[in-house]
């Protein structure tokens, strides 16, 4: 059953931080694909545009210390997550001072040192990790909560059961987020799977499991901070379905021709952006020029970051090369 | 014979083997409507319909696996993996099952299975989607590996991989689909096991394949113009590997160079130096040269992509190396 | 929810064909251990004691021109299939009479030229494997339909969905069998996962799943019989779950100390065969000397069997060696 | 010192190393309760707890996928898989995840993950149950693999393996459980990357490992008897590879076997071949020898099963070859 926004309205905290989190990554996405089409961006670029929702609802429902993973579509995660994003652009433009020192790129931005276990190029397997570092949590008597960002595509890759499983037979902290946009690529979810309801699944082997509206960010904040609670009174681990739509074909050059327009129109007529705005507004009480502040913050931070990454220079050859030795 | 795109060779390939044998059929990811990331089975739904033609979710190791289960029961399935590090998460199918199903069954069982995917590095797609494993498969007896490098050797290998009784890995390379070369008309097969002289010579064997042979066949270039005759060789297939060709150059040559863009360690040019300096140890002047990858994944950086994996240049040291010649000052580089 | 015997009882032919395979597969896993201890069969050996029913009810219920796909339990299934015990028991004992010329070994032993898929040696290897003969048979326009026999074991680990999905997508002939003998090695089914009502996982993905007592060759026959039927009408794949228990141990030196003395009792009270052979007299009308009849026959199948391969010669090391050239 | 039996050795390494450290964590197939299919884990579940020990059901992949994302955040797991052939299922997880994290994280992240695990050919286990498979991960850059071959070396190198900041595949041998050797008594650590030279010699370089070792021995004695001294070479740990070692000798004896079970074809053996020839070429009287596995599956029969794999007087044959003599008419053998 889908989970429906505010029951209890969340702090305007929390509101004005699920508004800005939503923001900051729809500029970076719309930025970030103006740098790929000037050839500044390369490799693989996976939009997280119309998705914002699930990331900023969730990451706004954790806390300092929990642990999240993420997929080849993981700007938005890592950005939900406090992520720097002048370390981010300078990841993608291949820069010394980005995340990875350009050794990783876009599907491999990763930050240990804040519990960021890292996006990943291969579908599905963020899913195993997540419960290794629940279970690493575990064990040290640690209280914290790690979410898997997955998606429809990975439920139907064979580490989804096994790996649920093995948190469920062990109750471990950890949540498992599907964002359901409906498409693999192409490949719709309707010829992917019979039962398109995905959360069913992990009622299957006794997870429990719940479907929210994804475009929600209120809604996913407010079940995951639920689910972060049942995880730690060691009741874990709860699986979310987040439905959700992208804005655009799978990469930045997928034109995505084979997303029905009027499917697409009643997604973007729901599009959290907008409705995180909202709610900071209407729940929080947040005045235009208050929005236009933030909104102008954000922009800055993006100009101010590409200008710190194209001001940064490259790992060189030689270096890499040192880098080798003993690898 | 038409100038045909590697990607267009490997499609005549399917299509004319899926018009032929009614129990070829294709499975992968996009490939059915979308026509597969390289656009090699384009137009292959609408002619063959959904049947012969279907897209999977994302489920590699069930692909590869209901790949293997159908051959074994008799059809001939042809399982597309978009990238060859995807493969990782069959391996088990692969491994376990499609190379020892013929050995374990007495000889009884066979599996005509084959998977196509593709390695390399090329454009920043990062350390999982750049590798070229190749090596993983040759060490596991049972399975045949293919690596061709022209429009030509993709589909002549490919109709005969399709006629094979054992498991084929098919190997392609990204770098290579959009390359064009001569395609004979007709019917044109190429067996597994027979290698190719792409250029002949006298002073040192060169060899190389899937997309280390264009690099090769430059690199030969640059040397003649320095007086230096190359013999570049081309296996095709490294399972079975044409080690007559390789052993009967080296008998002239008296030296050889191996290129390979997988990691130093561990990979096939190993295995061929080995089966070299064994098999003609006295004909030797010069030690086997390997030129190979970096021991390190492939950075994102193209700068440094481009550094981990042989370039032209580092092909030509070697062969100058092996004939005992320092670097030629700033040369033809 | 269990299946029940016995709504329209099957004719007297089926009757006594699997009272006949139940005793068969009895005698064959009972003398089998023996040439065990006796040191004359090496490498694995897994009983298939107490579980035969399954293996009877389900062969029983398919037709000639289907195929079915093993397990490492795997010499129930084949004798089930129709298997000549002469080249298993060769097989057993190294000897080049044997199915797979003494390569395979008890873990390996297939028969393709009837649509035995074989045995395997790794948990869950038996459904892409089953999955994909189905397809093959889909594609050729067959109505064969294909059964794996698969474990509770091999439900944990990822390959079961993710072939089962595949299976579900494409309509496929094919019929999973679970057969639930409550443990993988020493680890009970509780400990391995929440839920242990294993055919839910069927009916998560869209799957039509079924319960059934495993230890009532009958009802298991009626079960795959209609299953079979779904199939053949384009309607499958179909999950059964039958559930049963192991006589002793996980292999032949396994002692299996962790089963409970209650609840063998409890199973071996239910014994599969001891049910074939009720429901052949009572069911079949059958007459105590026609049973002692089949006892004997099979026994002697068996004695002749032993007899056989004891005289049967081994592939040489040269023989052997010619087969790797090419390899 | 203490005789120790090798399972016994692996036993105290783990004992130590979850003493020592509260993070060291214990998972796999019956390996708590049960106490493990070789007992090597017998006892700990009752020391440590059920936290630190647990069993899994069967999901290689997930079980190895979840020790190195408990490795990444910051635990040391230890996850034991039966049969190196089930490694199989999880080598996504191997090469896609634990050996590229570091690379892909720019040095960042680290993977102290350790996989222990047993292969080799013995007691008619067949095809699937028998593979020495180290070649797999001696070609993929970030794994550490580790192979030893006594007691004291198994307890030495798992105890190091433990503080080891990245992936470690622990290759044990089925057939070493039960052998027995000295072990030093207290803390006891054998670094990775150095070799042991088991028995000096001049005449010709053996290097061997794992369960081929005690063979190689056996050889060295009987070649004794035959006036051909041996030095034979336990590297330990295939990666990092003690090549000084090797080369050192090599450039004594002039002479090299190398001896390995996994098949011949794409093998660590070719690998260490082309590394002689290539940095020893000048030394060598003789090219490199190779002992080791038919390329073919194990079969189930126990005389081809020990037919497809190096004996005794192969690696006799090939040491006596590469000094230019014949086979011993019958003598030792
Ligand atoms: C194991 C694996 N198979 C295939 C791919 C290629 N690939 C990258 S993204 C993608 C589609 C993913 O769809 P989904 O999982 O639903 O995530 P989304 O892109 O919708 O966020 C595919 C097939 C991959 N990266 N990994
Ligand atoms: C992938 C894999 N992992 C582990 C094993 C080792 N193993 C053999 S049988 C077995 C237990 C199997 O239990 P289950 O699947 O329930 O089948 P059962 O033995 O009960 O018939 C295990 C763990 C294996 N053969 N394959
Ligand atoms: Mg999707
Ligand atoms: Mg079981």
């Amino acid at each position: 059953m889908i989970q429906e926004t505010g029951r209890n309205a969340p702090s305007r905290e929390v509101l004005e931080k699920i508004f800005r989190t939503a923001w900051k990554i729809r500029v970076f996405e719309t930025e970030g694909i103006k740098l790929y089409r000037q050839g500044l961006i390369r490799g693989y670029f996976h939009p997280y545009l119309g998705q914002e929702g699930i990331a900023t609802g969730v990451c706004a429902g954790l806390k300092e210390g929990d642990y999240i993973a993420s997929t080849h579509r993981g700007h938005g995660h890592c950005i939900a997550w406090g992520a720097d994003v002048k370390k981010m652009v300078a990841e993608l433009l291949q820069k010394e001072t980005g995340y990875c020192k350009g050794y990783g790129g876009s599907m491999h931005i990763a930050d240990i040192s804040v519990g960021n276990l890292g996006a990943n190029g291969i579908v599905g397997a963020g899913i195993p990790l997540g419960v290794g570092a629940a279970l690493a949590n575990q064990i040290r008597g640690s209280d914290a909560v790690t979410v898997t960002f997955t998606s429809d595509g990975a439920s139907n890759n064979g580490t989804f059961m096994e790996s649920l499983n093995l948190a469920a037979i062990w109750d471990l902290n950890f949540i498992l987020v599907i964002e359901n946009n409906q498409y693999a690529v192409s490949t719709s979810i309707g010829e992917s799977t019979r039962e398109t309801d995905l959360y069913k699944r992990g009622t299957a082997i006794g997870v429990e499991s719940h479907l929210v509206d994804g475009n929600d960010p209120v809604a996913v904040y407010e079940l995951t901070r639920q689910a972060a609670e049942t995880c730690r009174k060691g009741k874990g681990p709860v699986l979310i379905e987040a439905r959700t739509y992208r804005h655009m074909g799978h990469h930045v050059n997928d034109p995505g021709k084979y997303m029905p327009e009027d499917k697409l129109a009643y997604y973007k007529a729901r599009d959290p952006v907008d409705r995180a705005r909202a709610a900071f507004r209407d729940m929080g009480v947040a005045t235009e020029a208050e929005i236009a502040a933030i909104e102008a913050e954000v922009s800055k931070e993006f100009e101010d970051a590409v200008a710190f990454s194209m001001a940064s220079g490259e790992v060189t050859p030689a270096q890499f090369r040192e880098f080798a030795v003993g690898y | 014979m038409r100038e045909l795109m590697y990607r267009e060779a490997l499609r005549e390939a399917l299509d004319e083997e899926m018009a032929r044998d009614p129990t070829v059929f294709i499975i992968g990811e996009g490939i059915a409507e979308r026509g597969g990331s390289y656009k090699v089975t384009e137009g292959l739904l609408a002619k063959y319909g959904p049947k012969r033609v279907r897209d999977t979710p994302i489920a590699e190791a069930g692909m590869i696996g209901v790949g293997v289960g159908a051959a074994i029961a008799g059809a001939r399935p042809v399982v597309e993996i978009l990238y060859i590090d995807f493969a990782m998460l069959g391996m088990d199918m692969i491994v376990n099952q499609a190379a020892k199903f013929r050995l374990m069954t007495g000889g009884e069982g066979r599996v005509p299975f084959v998977m196509r995917t593709q390695g390399g590095a090329g454009g920043g797609v990062a350390a999982q989607h750049s590798q070229s494993l190749e090596a993983l498969f040759y060490h596991i007896p049972g399975l045949r590996v293919v690596m061709p490098s022209t429009p030509a050797d993709a589909k002549g290998l490919l109709k005969y991989a399709l006629r094979q009784p054992d498991p084929v890995m098919f190997l392609e390379h990204k770098h290579l689909y959009m390359t064009k070369g001569m395609v004979p008309d007709g019917e044109h097969i190429v067996e597994f096991g027979r290698g190719v002289i792409r250029r002949a010579g006298d002073d040192v064997t060169i060899v190389a394949w899937s997309n280390m042979m264009p690099r090769a066949l430059e690199a030969a270039e640059i040397l003649a113009q320095q007086g230096i005759s190359a013999e570049v060789i081309d296996p095709r297939t490294l399972v079975p590997l044409d080690q007559d060709m390789i052993l009967t150059s080296v008998a002239k040559t008296r030296r050889a160079v191996i290129v390979q863009e997988a990691v130093r360690r561990g990979g096939v040019a190993s295995d061929i130096a080995s089966i070299i300096q064994e098999q003609a140890f006295w004909d030797l002047d010069a030690p086997v040269e390997i030129v190979a990858g970096l021991n390190i994944p492939i950075p994102f950086n193209l700068t440094l992509e481009k550094a981990s994996v042989p370039q032209v240049p580092d092909i030509v040291a070697a062969a100058r190396k092996s004939l005992h010649l320092g670097p030629l000052a700033q040369a033809a580089e």
